[in-house]
């Protein structure tokens, strides 16, 4: 047990406390409570994500678009409990995937985790799998207003299976590339954001552009809703960086404090990049700049000063504002701007680790280009490159298989009329 | 009997509604309408996107009188409607057959 | 104190930390920002409930239906404090009822509480008082569009001092089911969700259908509000479920993870019955099955493994799927389907505990049929029957009572203008 | 460092654990889980506050309205962490400021906060940050629907700085109020709900009424959306004032406690006030209650009894009913009553404090009147006075600079065609 | 061919609509509205303040027929929509000179 | 002067909004209502009931254009508007009396 754990140290930022060996096998109460917490907090982003999305759709898909997050919350709950914790988590096979012991939670119990030694091993396992809930639920915003219900679903077993969990087992759980290649991902830079765009922007090749797009206007329908959305997010934010630490204490407050540094310089970056080129701050775009500094300081977010995540943050929210105008430069149809937001942001931020990182912030970590050392930024680059190679691969083969299957697109007529009244038989808003 | 409706700016309902009854005229039904004319619409942006509004919000009014308030009617209208700037709007007339009073059944002028 | 404490532990889950005695009597700064935020997630539920409801209805009657629960949250937090908590917990009388020692909270202070006791006393109150305040609120599903407000209030107040306060009483409060029957309930299934449904099931007799119930369609007005309800639920419920384990752990831990896994399991398998049955999966079934599974595995949450949850969730799911098919069956209107939901997963899930309750996984339980214990189902099979028929009763009374003072329903003319201008003189929304 | 807290200690709360003096210089992961978690609950109350207030407004003005509040959030989250924490809370200066030694967070790192010496400093760093951002947020509320959005960005940059961390460093920081006047403010009746008030008066005055205010109806366009932002509010509350515990034990369940208590007093009062006045309980009448008495309660949470709290959540209710009556009265426009509930209930909460605290409740309290000492209650008043002038003066001045900078007030022509299209070129809502 | 227009209460649709149908009354076409007339609004109040709302809520019913069927149509529209307190509503009939189908091109009386 | 009055599939708008202004149509009025006719609508379901949505959203155009360009409007709508299938709407053609700008005060052809 212990042989594991050490060389997993880095990525999983079990903390000094680790050191004592003797107190590691006890459940901390204080510790156990924060990460109790910080899993409700993740699992209520992905609602918060389904609002998020469901007022930037037109109003005829808003019950779609939100059942395209839901239903990860429904299904991929159940297959992390099956088989999607052991594969990532479990006992390691030659660095590629997780054995299949732990299938059904098999040996998972109240016990201390070998992940996080001060916290029940069954919590650790719920609060990874709140990132494999919404890993695929962030996929979904690229082929929103055209998706098959039915393809979506065979879609989002397979890659929950055959691209989320051995990604999440290279990085967090014990796989070669924290192991061999030492790659740092506080908290989902490349298992959640990258994985999510990378998979959105083979999928935007397989599917299409929706029916009209350029020519239609395809507004969103309720922007206070996206507003909504933004605030669980933001929210359950703290869980998802802050219980990353998976503990309480020193290191989690330093993730909590670049999270909301971080997001709150990005939505000012691209707020006033926006007020300069286009004349008027948006509501819209300043809470895209908040989703972009929250997934930029996502990877860093144990590692940097908060200074640093000033930085990190201003940088994310510009270079999204570039990435979702890359869209009309290239005329693919990107629905919610997963590529332009979480994609651009996901890179940013596994590379800032390579220049921001500090180990004296974080002694789990290591330093980065600004504190002298070279190699993690390279460390870091190569992570993003494998990880865009991998997934892009296996979503491409898992998407031409769904759609052999049971076919990804609703017909013309469906998506004319409106997934809610077409797939789902129902209308969100009466008169 | 005439049918006059008029296509207003929707915050001049109130001043007109208001100088309409002190004519004397009753009734009248409104409609929420988009408007396509002269007057343009807007931009808007949405991530960086920009969208051509071409409508603008404009209010419907239909009020049926008798023949010899018609003319009384659509001057009021036009005086209390107008600001002098484009898209101050229209008003149509129309001849009206008949006009029937649920409550009671009366029909014509004393359906009013 | 020690007497009072071990024949209620099997309900009140006073973990084997209780051994130690020394111990016991000192607060734990883990456990207590645990029951913290608990509580906080629990209040959360209400408004929460409001939502999820108020999506629900015309939208003449969204602030009548959203004021139904909300003055649960303000009436009720003032009445628990007077006398709510004392009849509930306070010095038990005869098996029967807290005695009035602990009125307006006398000597209820920051020492530990007699039932959790790392926890302070205050603190377990208002965790408790929670449960009071969403309990009455549940039922307000059943007579929505047609309850007067004054009535709503003066039975909300004698609901809950004579049925919810004996009835907690009895079955956390050291009464005579835990003490004498052995009923195990773990966060709720009797107490909160059978007793509102069997509540409800007396109020619809009482107060009749609504005006044109059959005739003219009553759609929900607003479907992404019970979207939002539901996530605003689900949330709160891991305070219901894990906050009812009083200690942060892993007790709490395993409750947390039944919690989240039976409700995706039933949301699905309310989405696949659907599916089949009428062609699309709709998103109020798939919330409705979320609600299914959540109030299923309440009263099982800390006694179960995560693989039987899979079961008591799917399985809640169908019922409850059949339970609101029962309404078009025999004709009764219970707008929105608390019978049909809460009646019916309670019950279940309370049933289930006997089947799948497991003493490995909390010794202060007991093992149900499926680990060889024959007894235990037949306790709780007594403890349904029991708590139906005392609370159909007393409810039935009290509905009578304020029938006859101030009158239940509203004038026609009211109704069919709605709830939210002929009551509250306003309108939801403008334009 | 222990010379600095002996002071503050009152004001501060770091309880009786302070005593023991070792084990003060730890960090506790129980403390620290219930302030990481009670941070992100008060960072969400400002997007509940957009929310809260977006309802209100027109629907032309929801998404102008909601970015008063945000821009906080993004732009105050930036500035905490540059310079308002030292100001605030850096070494003190004379009682009047905080020195400039800590900007940049330079010195503030993991270790044990000198303010809360159980939790990271940077955690309490971020805790009193989220305080900083939500004041400047109330007080948009009462120029709504008219301020400049530029104006509005210079405003609040000046108002954190030269405003709120002064007041915040005199009453939490170490100055002059706490340490040589004795003032008791436990979670911010006047570093908060005062200060904003008074602001709210000073920049009414200046921009004057809304366009058509008394002619036309200005009503609010959802409801439903108010009352969601008063559910975030209240849940976020929780970690307002029991967060301000510093601690998680009985201290913060007092809090917990009497916040919930008064809140839905004071709703119940306000809707019994208004049900006799007008015929009708509105559910704004009821959620504006609420308000009133999480407000009224905020300053003495801490210091009184539960019984204590009933009292000062139900006066707290009729006193803001007075209160937003005066609008009328006095004919002046706070579009969203932000003197009227937050000033009236602030300022009642503060003078509370001197009638019910109760060093039995907290020994780093005092006793008020109605415990036998009548200096506090002077002490109280005279707070509020001093308060007043100090916020009503350095504001006016905020805002005549900025006036004749920017300019505070849209053009007519934008105020009509409504702040979402004018000023951040986008719809709320489409179709 | 007529036009039939009926501003009647928003309740007394689904019976109009089936009393139309039966009469052979194939198409409608249905548009909410407010209307101002002899029924008064309510009052609201928002934070102690009473604002007047002098608006009801009514939907207005539009319908082509031909001339032999105006009388009939007139009259089942009276019948259902009636509920014999105020604010039950008007029917007007106005001259339609020509319609068009426009799936088919049909014209005339053969396109309703 | 004539009253055209169009109610077509609501996504057909844009074509023919676009098709007229190349006519010389510069103004218009567009209204969303709800249509009943040979077109049904569909089901839909809420916890396990069916309900049957009989009405179909439609735009409802008006334009007000002189009679020499009356017909011409009519067959550019019908060309525009049309898919074949059922549920394509219908197009009225009424007389109108008179039609004064507000801004100007102008009537007649000359305010179109
Ligand atoms: N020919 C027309 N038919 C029907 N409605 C029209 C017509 N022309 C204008 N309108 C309506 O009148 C409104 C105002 O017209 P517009 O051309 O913008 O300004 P103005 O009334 O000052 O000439 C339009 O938005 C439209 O609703
Ligand atoms: N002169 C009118 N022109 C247009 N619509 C009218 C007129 N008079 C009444 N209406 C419409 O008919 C509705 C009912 O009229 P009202 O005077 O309230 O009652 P009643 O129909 O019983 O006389 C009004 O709300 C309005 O929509
Ligand atoms: N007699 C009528 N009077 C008014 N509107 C009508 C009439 N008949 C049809 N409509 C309108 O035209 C729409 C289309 O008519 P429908 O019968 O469905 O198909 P089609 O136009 O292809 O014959 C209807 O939804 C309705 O709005």
């Amino acid at each position: 047990m212990k042989l594991r754990i050490i060389p997993i140290a880095a990525a999983l930022l079990v903390l000094p406390r680790l050191v004592y060996a003797g107190e590691a096998t006890t459940i901390n109460s204080g510790d156990t409570a924060w990460m109790l917490i910080s899993t409700a907090l993740v699992t209520l982003m992905t609602p918060g994500l389904a609002l998020f999305y469901g007022g930037m759709v037109r109003r005829k898909n808003v019950l779609g678009t939100i059942m395209h997050s839901l239903i990860m919350l429904f299904m991929v709950s159940v297959i992390w409990v099956l088989w999607g914790y052991t594969l990532s988590f479990g006992p390691d096979k030659g660095g590629i995937i997780g054995g299949p012991e732990w299938f059904g939670l098999n040996g998972v119990g109240q016990e201390p985790s070998p992940f996080a030694p001060t916290v029940p091993h069954l919590l650790f396992m719920m609060f990874q799998g709140t990132f494999a809930v919404i890993t695929p639920a962030l996929i979904t915003g690229a082929f929103a207003e055209r998706m098959k219900f039915s393809a979506l679903i065979f879609f989002s077993i397979l890659w929950v299976t055959f691209v989320y969990s051995p990604l999440c087992h290279w990085v967090w759980g014990g796989g070669w590339m924290s192991k061999t290649l030492g790659t740092l991902d506080f908290a989902g830079g490349i298992v959640v954001h990258l994985s999510s765009a990378v998979a959105a922007f083979a999928a935007i090749l397989m599917i299409g552009k929706r029916r009209g797009y350029g020519r239609e206007p395809m507004l969103p329908h309720d922007l206070p809703m996206t507003v909504l959305g933004l605030a669980l997010l933001w929210f359950g934010w703290f869980g998802f960086n802050a219980g990353s630490a998976l503990t309480s204490g020193g290191l989690a407050s330093v993730a909590f404090v670049t999270t909301n540094t971080s997001a709150g310089a990005a939505a000012m970056s691209w707020m006033v990049i926006e007020w300069m080129q286009k004349g008027k701050p948006t509501a819209l775009g300043a809470v895209s700049g908040a989703v972009a500094g929250l997934a930029g300081i996502t990877p860093a977010a144990g590692f940097v000063s908060p200074l640093s995540s000033i930085v990190i943050g201003t940088i994310a929210g510009l270079l999204c504002y570039v990435g979702v105008n890359m869209k009309s430069t290239f005329g693919y149809d990107d629905s919610l701007d997963v590529i332009g937001i979480h994609g651009v942001s996901g890179t940013w931020g596994t590379l800032a680790v390579g220049l921001f990182a500090s180990a004296a912030i974080n002694p789990a970590g290591k330093d980065g280009l600004f504190h002298g050392n070279t190699s993690l930024f390279a460390t870091q680059g190569l992570s993003v490159l494998t990880a865009f190679v991998f997934v892009f691969a296996a979503t491409f083969i898992i998407l031409k298989l769904v759609d052999w299957i049971v076919g990804l697109r609703v017909k013309d007529g469906e998506e004319f009329i409106g997934l809610d009244q077409s797939l789902h038989g129902e209308s969100a808003y009466m008169q | 009997m005439k049918k006059i409706e008029a296509i207003i700016k929707p915050f001049k309902l109130d001043d007109v509604k208001k100088a309409l009854n002190e004519l004397g005229v009753q009734g009248m039904t409104v409609t929420e309408v988009k408007g396509f004319g002269r007057q343009k619409g807007h931009i808007e942006f949405y991530r960086g996107v920009e969208y051509d509004i071409n409508f603008v919000p404009k209010m419907k009014i239909e009020i049926v009188v008798p023949d010899q308030l018609a003319e009384q009617t659509v001057s009021v209208i036009r005086e209390k409607a107008k600001t002098g700037e484009i898209g101050d709007g229209k008003i149509f007339v129309y001849p009206v057959e008949n006009i029937i009073r649920i409550r009671t059944g009366e029909s014509g002028e004393a359906a009013i």
